[in-house]
């Protein structure tokens, strides 16, 4: 599903924010992503939706790889991912349901099959009614909320997650996490970057650490038995 | 589509302004060329005016009969460039002096003998109305014997045809210049416009938008606004045209077909700028 | 310091975010405002540095009051005050210098004590060697600790942060803790929105907790015992 | 002051296409109008040179004595409005027309008798150059004795005062036309620069920056830039001038006085435009 193969990712100005790093998570796998601030979590992710290209090594993708994918191809990828990013990255002109709608709209969904769609995930987020609020006139939980249902509504094979709960309450933080293990349950495969350690102990997961832009611990691995270096 | 005609209807509901400037920036700079075009189609048209008058005059040797006249019209108006021969006498020439030449009147009035000779006005084929063909013509007539001089207006047909050259590069110089002008607006408008816009663009492209699907408002915003902004134009044009024509000197407006054009134009020229704006953001993001 | 007298805030689509708040913070105070997602944090720290103003009741801030100030003291006002915003709002065409230079040249500081002080507070939040790094070079939480040296710099009587760790992992959020608690220690009195319980229960500050837009507990009036409402 | 012009210095860094559009598009418009200006400036300066020929002719009577046309002269050079008067005798008349009226050559080789009188030429003073002007003076020497008729080229002089009002009516219409398009481009593009920059007008807002602190680096930037449009719309305007003054006809190009207003104008106009638009969008935030 995906698939990293000796990736490293460099910068001009800062170095490698990735050094040969390697990992696999399987389809419908929940996985998490953690490590201390810079570790380089969005850095990975970055590279699973092909915003950036590794120096070396590759990236697979549900059948796509950063060696050979054009340019072309990229949409095709993203259609297939949902992606919920650290700074919500909502659209202020639309409303929450609009935003929803968007992600919908582009890939050419069928009209009247939006708005019922849109709606639905609205609710399962608690934001039904809110939706014709706009960003600026939302919480930053409620922000946070509008752009997991926007990644949500597509039935994404695949959910990237930057630390969705960043900006949440402890409640807020727990039905969230359900919706993703919902999400999860109904084979969508999850991946979520966090520094929530409860979160992650509360959770039998598939666990990937990083620590500098190394994979210091990854539980598929070690499932022999070493712990994760962080307390 | 509808998706693609609901979003530029937003872009014009949610940048009202801009989207207004826009349009009005186009039509202005197509009215700068609906006023060239205007004195160009006007300057046409006078020079047409004024070429129908070039003609050579063959003056007759006094004393020449009139069969002869008759033959060596008849023989002139078989050459190819000659659309027509005029025979006027020596009365018709003092008539025509006294009505041309008010100022002098008083002289042809006062004068005892017509000093004036009979001539032969040949008219030139629209075609042939400049200095080379007219000075062949002129040569061949004073080769015949009835004739005792040619005048053909060399200064006259000259300054006509330098007239037509000035005519040329100024509208050239001017249309080039002006044609920057309207591109480089348009570009500007529709690139900020893309600049304004531009986060829009980055959140379409991560949720999986194609490049295409990206182009296509735009392009459509572009291609409606350049035609309003041309309908405008013509519009502009017209009332520039309506003005003149009521207050200083009759002149002609663009033909239907022109004014179409016009409007064509202004669609155009919004598409290509959207497409060179927008495709050159999503090259360089 | 910070005096809220019955203050009601009432939006046209959603109808009031706090209603009759009062409650009042002392200078150099280290307060929580805490609250589910929604509660209404952020909208009372928008009253403070008078980005809105209350419907009804009054805001008293450092000899300001949002009754009479006109709008040539916001900025007299604004400068005297720290403010962390909770999507960091940094300007993404100037690098992490830049930014936090902005906040003093905008006061009109000399130009050649600003350098000084600029890099003296990237250093305390541990961003020394990114000085040059524009905002989309940082992870998130670099950008975090970007926006808090930017409300540091210019010696405030009050910051504001609306829930400045919510993007930090463990370690990070225990050295901007401490870093804010060294602020306060300095004579500045610190306002600090944020759900993070652990944080709220580390240290005996004044807390006040918001509940759907109205003041559930505030330790500085039931001293005598009652219970937050949240766990 | 220093942080001002850093951070203009730092607008054209960071948006140097926007800036470079800017000044563009001021320095096309400013050319427009220099443009139109030039050709003002070279009617009324054709026109001056028409009117210099505006004459009043008086024919004398035949056989008038010499002395008494002496004494006439006089008499009509104490005229108000007159600023000389030339005496033309018979044979200078009819050397004149030879020269004059080439067409007519042979008619005057051919005459007998001198058919043309002599005459009374009086130029007017440049200020009474009009019709109204011309026909009075012509009726007071009309009523002289030996005047047998007087010419003022009634017709000539009536045309001379259209092409005067034309050109100022097509100057006001056409001026006004592009000091609308001019104001509106200008106030567009700096208002696009603001919204290009509204974050940073509202991050600065919240650092506590005063509207005058947030607008004084946009007002700077529009007026250099208008600066840099005005100078570059001179320059523009001086090749257009040299192009048409080498290939097409002899024109004036604008005092240097006129050029140094134009290019005050540029900065003038993007301090008007920023101004207005900085004052709107901080209004309205
Ligand atoms: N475009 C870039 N140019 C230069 N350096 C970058 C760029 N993007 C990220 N970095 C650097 O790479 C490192 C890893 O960044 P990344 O965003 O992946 O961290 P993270 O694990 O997501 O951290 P956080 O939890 O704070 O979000 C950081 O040190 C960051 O400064
Ligand atoms: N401009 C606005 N217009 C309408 N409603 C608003 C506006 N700003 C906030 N609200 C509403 O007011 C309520 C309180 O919002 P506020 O941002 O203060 O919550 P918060 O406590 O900061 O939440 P979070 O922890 O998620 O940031 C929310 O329900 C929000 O939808
Ligand atoms: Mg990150
Ligand atoms: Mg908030």
């Amino acid at each position: 599903m995906i698939k990293f193969t000796g990736v490293t990712k460099e910068y001009l100005k800062t170095g490698a924010a990735l050094k040969q790093v390697s990992f696999h998570i399987a389809r419908g796998q929940f996985a998490f992503l953690t490590g201390h601030s810079g570790a380089g979590k969005t850095t990975a992710l970055r590279l699973i939706y092909l915003a950036e290209r590794p120096t070396a090594g590759e990236v697979r993708v549900s059948g796509f790889s950063t060696a050979r994918a054009g340019p072309r191809e990229i949409p095709r990828l993203r259609r297939r991912l949902g992606i919920v990013f650290q700074d919500f990255q909502l659209l202020e002109d639309r409303t929450a349901e609009e935003n929803v709608a968007f992600a919908l709209e582009v890939t050419g969904a069928r009209h009247t099959t939006i708005r019922p769609r849109v709606m639905r995930v609205l609710t399962q987020v608690g934001l039904a009614g809110k939706a014709n609020q706009y960003p600026r006139e939302l919480s930053g939980g409620e922000q946070q909320r509008v752009a997991i249902a926007r990644a949500r509504v597509n039935d994404p094979v695949v959910l990237l997650a930057d630390e969705p709960t960043g900006n949440l309450d402890e409640r807020a933080t727990r039905g969230i996490f359900q919706l993703l293990k919902d999400i999860n349950a109904s084979g969508t495969a999850v991946l979520m970057a966090t520094h929530d350690l409860d979160l992650v102990r509360s959770m039998d997961a598939h666990l990937i650490e990083l620590q500098q832009g190394e994979v210091v611990y990854d539980s598929a691995e070690d499932a022999a038995g070493r712990q994760p270096v962080a307390p | 589509m509808s998706l693609v005609l609901r979003e530029t209807a937003l872009a014009f509901r949610r940048a009202p302004l801009l989207s207004a400037l826009s349009v009005t920036t186009i039509a202005f700079s197509l009215f700068v060329f609906g006023l060239f075009g205007l004195v160009a189609v006007n300057i046409q048209r006078a020079i047409g005016n004024v070429a129908e008058r070039v003609e050579v005059v063959a003056y007759l040797k006094r004393g020449t009969p009139l069969q002869a006249v008759a033959l060596a019209a008849a023989d002139i108006e078989a050459f190819p460039e000659v659309e027509s021969v005029q025979h006027v006498t020596e009365q018709e020439a003092l008539a025509r002096a006294r009505r041309d030449l008010r100022e002098f009147q008083d002289i042809f009035q006062d004068l005892e003998t017509n000093p004036l000779p009979a001539s032969l006005d040949v008219r030139l084929r629209p075609a042939f109305r400049d200095v080379q063909r007219a000075a062949a013509v002129a040569e061949r007539l004073a080769a015949l014997a009835i004739v005792d001089d040619v005048r053909y207006g060399r200064e006259w047909v000259e300054k006509l045809d330098r007239l037509r050259n000035i005519a040329g590069a100024v509208g050239t110089v001017v249309g080039a210049a002006f044609a920057l002008v309207a591109i480089i607006i348009i570009g500007t408008t529709i690139r900020m416009a893309v600049l304004h816009r531009s986060r829009e663009i980055a959140i379409m492209r991560l949720v999986g938008a194609t490049d295409g699907f990206i182009r296509r408002p735009f392009l459509l915003e572009g291609i409606l606004k350049g035609l309003l902004g041309g309908v405008l134009a013509v519009g502009l044009s017209y009332g520039g045209y309506a003005l003149i024509d009521a207050y200083l000197l009759r002149a002609s407006f663009f033909t239907a077909a022109q004014a179409t054009l016009g409007v064509a134009a202004g669609g155009f020229i919004g598409l290509v700028g959207s497409l060179v704006s927008v495709g050159r953001h999503l090259r360089s993001t």
